[in-house]
């Protein structure tokens, strides 16, 4: 009952429909296009407001309750790529190179999700831990390095330069706005965030409606490729979102995380890459297909969770945590 | 007027690619380039928006030895992986001293 | 009197003023310039904020109020562009080409004119019905439909694929947007809307302000082609305004809307289209002179409805409606 | 006491946070990057947004009130470059060009300055002459004028076309959207404002911040170019603000600015340009180096005012007017 | 190195039209293309913002055979209405496989 | 096809120059021309942002006399000057009459 309604209100939010309108606007073949400037902007504000509005919250807080949370999200992100190699490569049947590209989106972490699963929780009154933005930055990185790895080890086909790749990615655009806009949150705590809010706080679900839109007009030009992708890839795409979500939500109530951070690192854990690991594996893993990683990660994946995902995790964690 | 006779070499690669090929032209004595951004595809698919990232266009005023050395190094070391492209055109510059380093023009 | 002093109010509007400084900065030749990608993003921003606000005001509204405006404001368009293209080949002088293209324009709307109605009448606290935009949606594609087929059937210099300028012209950005946004403000409702207002709503007039400037830029560069349009366009480009004006009020007391809904139909049939129309006419009718229809509609008309015509569509409305 | 305590408010304002995450994201060679665009559009937000406040508050006021300042203004824009060009040619050892080319930077003015030192100024609650953003507009062309002939007349090796420099400066969109704003705030008045502040008002603390950062990254780049700039340089781009500055909050007391105008007026005088001047002095004096006159305003003068140096003018305007 | 001399195609025209073009050069035996964003002034005037239109620059490397089909083709169905431009520029490419499909090379 | 040999001309320099270049031009009887924003890097270090400047690419295409002119022309009042580099190309084109001057055309 309850995850009936949550899913209804969760599928009639204007942020989902904002993305259905993207597809079916690119179905439609629209001439309706985002210029690349404006999707950079978006994303920048995104991600520093994301971070900013964390690390407001941090004040206060001490090292032992953030520790254990960051641990289990780095750890997710460690083990989530090694057997989505495996069972890449085994039952779906792809190859070592675009195996490992899948793996890395699958462990990395969306956004936009943890966006969307912020705005939901914060419709349905969950409160959520403020250092919940930290779970997002730490999660990014490893699972690419895993999965380069991995390639690496099996085939040599991955790209040699392994120390730029981690250069990379640990001074990406990602985690420079997010852990730079927690520090800048944290050191300027209430009074600085009140000066700034009017401009990173308010606004931010109307700007990430107008981004969904965008991840919509994309999603639809992706879905042309989801025949190439086969089905196997498609379910692959469903079960293990659902999966990693609830050994997110597990590992969510094993470090201690309330119901809203577990339906958020669960999210995260479901959540596939489709900002920061696609611009990776374009380097490491070139002979990868976007046609398999980029229509997995964006057109069935991240849909799944923004619209059934999302309330199926909330329900996952508060059945843990209030068993 | 008094013109040379100078290769222009150019270069469509992904734009994560830039600031190695800038180095690699400067390596091989290139004395400056220009760089364009601009979409595409070709045998890797579409390249057209951020989310399946974007080409650059990177064009170089060279003299033959060094075109000749830059041919040999893209293709030995980006065309295997990379969606790359390079051709060569014969241009006449002005002021052919600003393009050529003087130990290298024969 | 009464009109005067609204005349007053609508002249030392931001928003008006934004768009005088934006003339006046081109014709001191300043270099001031908006980067494309900010007009675009604007664009979209108005289109769709516009959408969703009638949207959420739908609720509750039947088919009934909703159909026959909608029907006046379809048959506004389609009959617009006719009597504008006799008019133009015969007393204003234009050869077939250009007498259709222009008729497209005028046919057609201008969402940045039925932004400043709005912003008029809301600062005169007239009410008006929610589904304003919907009018606005259903102007923009059947006058230039019209206005192509009396080209093509008079000198068959119309560029010959008409299913292909229906279909541009039916899931063009302005049309999807504005559909788009009515859909998502009535699916997601005054709940969803006051998530997504902090950003579409609040906000709106002043980007509004800044889209005028742009305008302005943009016109003050057309008017250096004032003198090849010639004097009977000028006044072509007045007059027409005027008498469509008040027809539209006509027509919207007709079908029963009140005096905010007649201001809006009356402004619609007033205004002349300079986004959605230049664009399919570039591809539809090449050969035909933007030095004609961009500068009648961008740099007469538009003027002319932002300050003196919007206080005069709407004493008409008022006029008609009282009586 | 006092001014360590506002040292460190003001370094750890989100403003001041942000700028040095660019700064670092730049030295930790992160890939994060403005596209040049959200630049342009963010300097058109900014300085249209200072202009419309002034001219809002501008209302009531007495052309005498305004006129001393303004001649206080206009006179520092004029002489600081003067004797800037002469301190660089002789004891910091630059040759005319670019002796010529700094002195612009330093007799011109930082808009972004400017919006830190108002922040910095309503943070501590210090009111502020509406017509502040007129000193800013008037500041922006003298010292270059100056500068330019300065470098003329010594070695004829600037670039012969004065009149359209002279055309080209007094139309340069800085100018066009403060004293454009100016008009249209005054004009419109608060009613008018009202309509337009929660676009151009309300956020904009937010905005600069965002823009702060960009200028942060821009900054990482320049201070690459710190060793070839020379120490003498360095010197001076902190030594020479530091006198502007007390010279500007003398003359701020002098010509009747309260303690929050004295402080802008410091504030002006002590900045040096970095968007306005650059672009000037590209096509004036194309032969002067970037790594100059660039690093200098940029990487040195401007960080020093936006920590140190605008808790230090405050304080320069308190003592002499309560002196 | 080993290179081969082909035909690097130019054709300057309105934005709207890159789709149609793009349709055209691939039905003629093209295999990539690059497109680039670009403002421009001719005999139909300037056209250089978005309330104008702009135009885009598309090159593309093709053999004789299919540059000569092109000019043909665009010559026949976009000179007499659209403003368009078209240019032909002898280029060396390495690789030219890439570039010339098997059965239209000659 | 029945196509004509003209010269492309090339001009890479700073966008605030883009006015008084394009005057440059059409003085000198070029009939249309094609710009596109680049950035770069050359004696006068890079040129990639607003900040420092940008850079445009100016392309003409002209008969030889006027290539001849502009050449001129350019390395007399740009050159000493300014971050500007100028090449040329040559190309076929379709429709001569649209990029030749009749008068000037011989
Ligand atoms: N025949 C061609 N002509 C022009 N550009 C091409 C051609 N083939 C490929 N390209 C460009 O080179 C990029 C990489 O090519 P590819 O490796 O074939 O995908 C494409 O995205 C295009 O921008
Ligand atoms: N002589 C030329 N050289 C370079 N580009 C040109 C030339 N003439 C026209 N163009 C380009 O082609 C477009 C269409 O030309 P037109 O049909 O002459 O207006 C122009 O907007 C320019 O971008
Ligand atoms: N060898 C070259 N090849 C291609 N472009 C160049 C070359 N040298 C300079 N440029 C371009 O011309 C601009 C000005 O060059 P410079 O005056 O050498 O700084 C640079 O910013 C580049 O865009
Ligand atoms: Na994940
Ligand atoms: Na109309
Ligand atoms: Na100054």
């Amino acid at each position: 009952m309850e995850i009936l309604q949550s899913l209804s209100s969760s599928l009639l939010s204007p942020m989902v429909l904002a993305f259905a309108l993207g597809v079916i606007a690119t179905l439609l073949k629209s001439d309706l296009k985002f210029p690349d400037e404006l999707y950079t902007a978006l994303t920048i504000y995104l991600l520093f407001a994301i971070g900013l509005k964390g690390g407001m919250k941090l004040d206060g807080m001490s090292l032992q309750t953030v520790g254990l949370p960051l641990a289990a999200a780095i750890l997710l992100s460690i083990v989530i790529p090694i057997w989505c190699f495996f069972i890449l490569r085994g039952p779906v049947g792809l190859d070592d190179i675009n195996a490992a590209a899948v793996s890395a989106h699958y462990g990395s972490v969306s956004a936009v999700t943890f966006s969307a699963v912020l705005a939901f929780l914060e419709t349905s009154k969950v409160a959520v831990e403020g250092f919940a933005p930290a779970l997002l930055a730490v999660m990014e990185a490893p699972a690419i390095i895993v999965a380069v790895f991995l390639a690496m080890r099996r085939s040599g086909g991955a790209n040699g330069d392994f120390k730029k790749l981690l250069h990379d990615l640990l001074t990406g655009k990602g985690i420079i706005l997010l852990l730079g806009g927690l520090a800048i949150g944290f050191l300027s705590g209430h009074k600085g965030y009140d000066q700034v809010a009017p401009f990173f706080d308010t606004p931010f679900k109307g700007v990430l409606a107008l981004f969904l839109l965008e991840v919509g007009l994309v999603t639809g030009r992706r879905l042309r490729d989801l025949k190439s992708a086969g089905w196997r890839l498609v379910a692959f795409a469903i079960i293990m979102p659902i999966a990693h979500g609830f050994l997110g939500a597990f590992l969510g109530k094993l470090s201690g995380l309330g119901v809203g951070g577990s339906t958020v690192l669960a999210t995260l854990a479901a959540s596939a890459s489709y900002i920061a690991a696609p611009a990776a594996v374009r380097i490491a893993l070139p002979q990868a297909s976007p046609a398999l990683y980029l229509t997995s990660s964006l057109a069935i994946t991240f849909p799944f969770n923004v619209t059934v995902g999302i309330p199926l995790y909330h329900f996952f964690a508060k059945f843990l945590i209030h068993a | 007027m008094n013109t040379t006779n100078l290769i222009l070499i150019t270069i469509v690669a992904e734009d994560e690619l830039e600031s190695r090929l800038v180095a690699d032209l400067k390596k091989h004595g290139a004395r400056g380039y220009t760089v364009c951004r601009v979409r595409g595809e070709g045998a890797h698919g579409e390249r057209g928006s951020e989310w399946e990232g974007e080409n650059i266009k990177l064009e170089a005023i060279v003299d033959a030895a060094i075109a000749d050395a830059l041919c040999e190094h893209i293709s030995q070391h980006y065309f295997p992986k990379f969606a790359t492209i390079l051709y060569l055109t014969p241009v006449q510059v002005l002021r052919s001293a600003k393009f050529v380093n003087p130990q290298n023009s024969n």
